[in-house]
């Protein structure tokens, strides 16, 4: 995978990966494109069949290849395709996500949101919001793995 | 101590004889007194190496997985302290070992002893630790020292959870449930909470980096049970053998962590086995803290059967941005 | 920095050098023949029969094969792969033309030269124990007046799982002084050859024990083990017969401490053993 | 023999690092290490036995021997350059010191391990003596004299001064840089604290061990040995003893994809684990006892019988302190009679 495109004479442009379930963010995600909604180039969809298929360490492998920040979206509790996996995956996150502040990594590199099929619109906000605040933390050095950032040549 | 290890010899050597039990899991003494070796006995005459002291600090329990598979015939007795009852009823709950095949002895425990903790005072050359209760009597090839026993004590009996028994067959000496005001076991993990972020990174940094991934916290852990641990799955795309950036030290120990999140009975193996003395439990206790400020108290191995609460959900938890709403950033 | 073929005398032996696979023969279902020439054209480097190389990919690992090409093809190096973890997986999905990495030559080879030199030889292999053997078999043809009969004696779970078979139908049954066993595990349409186990053939064919007769074995450890005591049963002393050990191996020069017998080193100190050499290593292969 | 100040000992530390690169025993996150030392760092001279030895100064618990770059068919190879520049490390006990010896004979025997040797050849060993060796150390059973350090230089500390004595080609080309900062000195001081230092190591307990029932020849003997199954059953199969053992050489070579390149790495790796030979058709050593059994023979059979008799133990009792279950070597000759007291 390739990692941030950042140099230092070029304005930081974060490297944004979103874990999408399936069912509800994924098709939110396209119906932001059908309806021409803009989100982030830097924001990088991986669809998962459910988000509660994201596991701790899919957020961290991210960060380690080179991630600035890491969202989750899923469906809606009470809509998830398999009844309940979003509500396992929120318990889940909450605690990873605590733990990552607890090391000492700037907590508004994780995030998650429930965005529904329908909410093309909510996808282009969170994503281009989510951006914002990832630019302003500036590029991830305290949980990525420093090999992985891209060489300057 | 001396009383409780002569009971405990006398009921393990009665149990062996008439049948009740094959084999006989315990403790076996070491060359300084300190360096008690977890052992089985098969026998009365090799029961005579069994001991039990104050640096029996051993959890016993994970070794009731292989234990059961192994044994085809009779039981086998397993001499657990009250914390390692907790263990125990994870396995149970998490079908890992058999009760039919186990014969719990609860041995009644006074807290541990740390090594460790008394060489850091300075105590060089220790070849035997006398045990008065109040305090310690230490033989050094250096002379004879002395030294509180509530500052030797191991980490994890700094906070001891309980005296009484989780799950027994019959119990040898108990303690009574200590009246004083125990120790929270969390002030440190709010400690850390309060901090800064970059505190709190430069702390972990530190501490994190002096791992030699040498996966004793691993290993040792009874509720580390995987046939095939994802770090030493080579298709798992993170089996590295030694950390070599500070990002694999930081994801072997939240990786750890979370696989024994809300299973984890905080009985503080992970801490006292690691070699660079890494406060692993830490770790552990942040998401225990977590789990019982966010989801209600949970104690992994109170009882057998109970639904981790990783395993749960409710309709109403608190959504992730939680983190947001706690502590320092 | 650009790479060369050779890193010069001081480049460290765990360093790989650049290779391309020319040519892919698939043998068998889960068997195909890799060419592998040095980036130049050249043959990378000198072997013996018996002696193995560390092939690379990068990213996926390093693994230690058989050299299954005579040292007498001296245009190339054959391995022989059967597909069975990460990096034969890989290596298994190969176009031809691509590069990887390799380095040796590693352990001790065949005594060729020395001992089996003016001997009756008998190979006896099993499935992708051919592999090794290959490499000894195709030198003694190449030197045909050094050596005395040759019978080669081989077998498969199944006429397909035959290794090299178009080389043994065309050429080597084909020769003068060779005599070559087929056999497979079980009945098959359209194969009219022996049916049966190797160990057993052995016994039906009878070789006679004759202190000029050197017999070579490689295949599964438990076929080994059979056609060993079947040898021993006719008369063969261990001391005439060799075969070779496969360990997993990391280094190949003896110090990363993961393929040792005993004190033996197989990386080093095999992969071919004399069979009396084995027995007076511990159990633990 | 020549002495300095304990009090100036840190200028001469500060000279050492100007020129070199200066590892010795630091204190990090409450462990004492062998790390690099910069002026903020205290050396830690009490400190009898760092947590690991001082063998990933040579030999690190990973390092990039060549990187590969891919692109479709092509590859690209680049090898690393060996470390040239000169290393000092200051503080390694007798133990350590001689546990050098012994990588040496498996890193630099042909075919020499380039990387190992490059770090080996450009640095200079300066030991010192143990004013109060502890109850787990058992070098003098390994020959080791803990009064009489050796390497290229070695120091004894005695009341407020330091002794050094060159030993070395280049512990003699080392000391003469140094000229300004040292005196010259008496010896007597020294040879009454050697004298001292002699007579503790008589009392050690675990100094009494045997080792006539081990060596290169006794593999058949001990290889089936019923105590085995003992020694081993608690065992939890975690490389700490190997990781904090001065002579454990045994590596693994894994590939990193960093996205930009593949890093190769060669690292420690442990032959307590349960994947050290574990390869696509098995492993030759599925149980515990198996490898526990590998790393006691090693040291004690295997070592010796391609070392000319040598153990591939130096007694410094890092596996006594560190074993979680608290099994270890010595534990081990002694359930095999060597236990002479």
């Amino acid at each position: 995978m390739q990692v941030s495109e950042n140099t230092e004479n070029k304005e930081f442009k974060p490297l944004i990966v979103a874990f999408c379930c399936n069912w509800c963010s994924y098709a939110g995600a396209d119906l932001a494109g059908t309806s021409r909604l803009s989100y982030p180039a830097e924001v990088k969809i991986i669809r998962v069949p459910c988000s509660c298929r994201v596991n701790p360490m899919f957020i961290l492998k991210a960060f380690e290849k080179g991630a600035d920040g890491v969202i989750m979206c899923g469906c809606h509790p009470g809509d998830c395709h398999y009844s309940t996996g979003n509500y396992y995956a929120r318990r889940r996150m909450t605690l990873l996500f605590s733990m990552l502040d607890y090391l000492g990594i700037d907590r508004a590199r994780t995030r998650v949101e429930w965005v529904s099929a329908a909410e093309g619109q909510k996808f282009s906000l969170v994503m281009n919001d989510f951006a914002k605040t990832v630019t302003e933390l500036g590029e991830n050095i305290k949980l990525g793995d420093l090999r992985c950032k891209k060489q300057q040549d | 101590m001396q009383k409780t290890a002569g009971l405990i010899k006398k009921r393990v050597l009665e149990l062996l004889a008439d049948g009740t039990v094959t084999k006989v899991l315990g403790w076996k003494e070491g060359d300084f007194i300190y360096d008690v070796t977890p052992a089985s006995f098969l026998s009365a005459q090799e029961a005579d190496g069994l001991v039990y002291s104050s640096f029996c600090g051993a959890n016993l329990s994970k070794y009731l997985i292989s234990e059961c598979k192994a044994l085809t015939e009779g039981k086998i007795l397993a001499l657990l302290k009250p914390c390692d009852t907790y263990s125990f009823n994870q396995l149970l709950t998490e079908h890992r070992i058999d009760r039919d095949k186990v014969y719990v002895i609860g041995v009644g425990c006074k807290g541990m002893l740390d090594i460790e903790k008394i060489k850091a005072m300075g105590i060089k050359g220790i070849t035997k630790v006398i045990d008065n209760g109040k305090e310690l009597d230490i033989k050094t090839i250096y002379g004879s020292k002395t030294c509180k026993r509530e500052d030797a004590l191991l980490e994890k009996c700094l906070c001891c959870k309980s005296k009484n028994f989780k799950a027994f067959d019959e119990i040898i000496d108990p303690e009574p449930e200590t009246k004083e005001e125990k120790a929270d076991r969390f002030a440190k993990v709010s400690e850390l909470e309060a901090m800064t972020a970059e505190e709190r990174y430069a702390f972990w940094q530190e501490q994190l980096s002096k791992c030699i991934r040498c996966n004793a916290c691993r290993n040792v852990c009874p509720a580390c049970s995987c046939m095939k641990c994802v770090f030493d799955n080579p298709v798992s795309g993170v089996s590295s053998k030694a950390n070599t950036d500070s990002f694999e030290e930081k994801m072997f120990h939240i990786i750890r962590a979370f696989h024994v999140a809300g299973r984890c009975t905080d009985c503080g193996e992970c801490s006292r086995v690691c070699p660079q003395n890494i406060p692993l439990h830490l770790l552990n206790r942040k998401f225990i803290k977590d789990i019982n400020e966010l989801y209600g108290e949970y104690q992994a191995g109170e009882e057998v059967g109970s639904r981790a609460p990783l395993a749960d959900f409710t309709f109403d938890d608190a959504e992730p941005s939680v983190v947001n709403e706690r502590g320092n950033s | 920095m650009s790479c060369t073929c050779n890193h010069g005398e001081n480049a460290d032996k765990l360093v790989p050098v650049r290779a391309v696979v020319t040519e892919i023969r698939t043998e068998t279902p889960d068997v195909k023949t890799f060419r592998v020439v040095g980036i130049d054209g050249s043959n990378c480097f000198d072997h013996m029969p018996g002696q193995c190389a560390m092939l690379t990919v990068p990213g996926v690992g390093e693994a230690m094969f058989s050299i299954t090409s005579s040292p007498t093809e001296t245009e190339y190096k054959d391995f022989s792969i059967k597909r069975c973890g990460l990096l034969t997986d890989y290596l298994h999905t190969m176009e031809p033309g691509q590069e990887i990495g390799i380095r040796g030559p590693f352990g001790k080879p065949f005594p060729v030269d020395t001992v089996f030199k003016g001997k009756d030889l008998i190979f006896i292999a099993g499935g992708i124990g051919l592999a090794p053997l290959h490499s000894v078999i195709n030198y003694c043809r190449a030197n045909r007046d050094n050596y005395g009969k040759i019978d080669i004696l081989y077998g498969s779970r199944s006429a397909d799982d035959l290794v090299d078979f178009d080389e043994i139908k065309n050429e080597w049954e084909k020769e003068d002084g060779i005599n070559v066993y087929l056999t497979i595990d079980r009945e098959q349409e359209g194969w009219d050859g022996h049916v049966g186990f190797v160990p057993s053939y052995l016994k039906e064919i009878g070789f006679k024990p004759d202190a000029n007769r050197i017999a070579v074995l490689c295949g599964p450890p438990i076929m080994i083990k059979f056609v060993l005591q079947g040898l021993i049963e006719m008369g063969f002393d261990k001391t005439q017969v060799y075969t070779t050990l496969e360990l997993k191996m990391k280094c190949g020069i003896g110090k990363c401490g993961r393929c040792n017998i005993g004190s033996k080193y197989v990386c080093k100190d095999g992969p071919v053993f004399r069979c009396d050499e084995i027995d007076e290593l511990p159990d633990e292969y | 023999m020549k002495k300095i100040e304990k009090a100036k000992l840190n200028d001469l530390l500060a000279r050492l690092a100007e020129a070199s690169t200066l590892y010795l025993p630091v204190r990090k996150g409450g462990k004492v290490n062998f790390a690099k030392w910069t002026k903020d760092e205290e050396y830690c001279a009490d400190e009898l036995k760092t947590v690991k030895s001082a063998k990933d100064v040579f030999f690190p618990q990973s390092e990039n021997i060549v990187s590969f770059k891919r692109e479709s068919s092509k590859i690209t190879i680049l090898p690393k350059e060996l470390p040239t520049d000169r290393t000092v490390i200051f503080g390694v006990r007798a133990c350590d010191a001689k546990s050098f010896d012994i990588l040496d004979s498996v890193f630099m025997s042909e075919p020499a391990d380039s990387f190992y040797t490059a770090r080996r050849n450009s640095a200079v060993i300066i030991t010192t003596a143990c004013s109060t060796p502890e109850e787990t150390c058992f070098c003098g059973v390994f020959g080791i004299d803990p009064a009489n350090p050796g390497a290229d230089i070695q120091t004894w500390f005695v009341g407020e001064e330091l002794f050094w004595e060159a030993l070395s080609e280049k512990g003699k080309a080392l000391t003469e840089e140094l000229s300004d900062m040292l005196s010259d000195a008496d010896e007597k001081e020294v040879e009454d604290e050697k004298s001292r230092i002699s007579e503790i190591t008589k009392q050690l307990p675990l100094n009494g061990l045997s080792l006539e029932n081990f060596g290169g020849d006794k593999t058949n003997e001990l290889f089936d040995a019923a105590q085995w199954e003992k020694l081993s059953q608690s065992c939890i199969g975690c490389g700490t003893c190997t990781f904090v053992c001065p002579t454990c050489q045994c590596y693994d070579i894994r590939d990193y994809d960093t996205g930009n390149d593949i890093r190769r790495y060669r690292c420690w790796d442990s032959c307590m684990y349960s994947d050290f030979t574990m390869c696509a058709h098995g492993t030759n050593r599925p149980t515990q006892l198996q490898r526990f059994r590998q790393r006691f023979m090693h040291k004690l059979v295997y070592f010796p019988a391609n070392n000319n008799g040598e153990f591939s133990c130096v007694g410094c009792g890092r596996c006594v302190s560190s074993c979680p279950i608290s099994m270890n070597i010595a534990k081990v000759i002694k359930s095999f009679g060597g236990d002479n007291k």
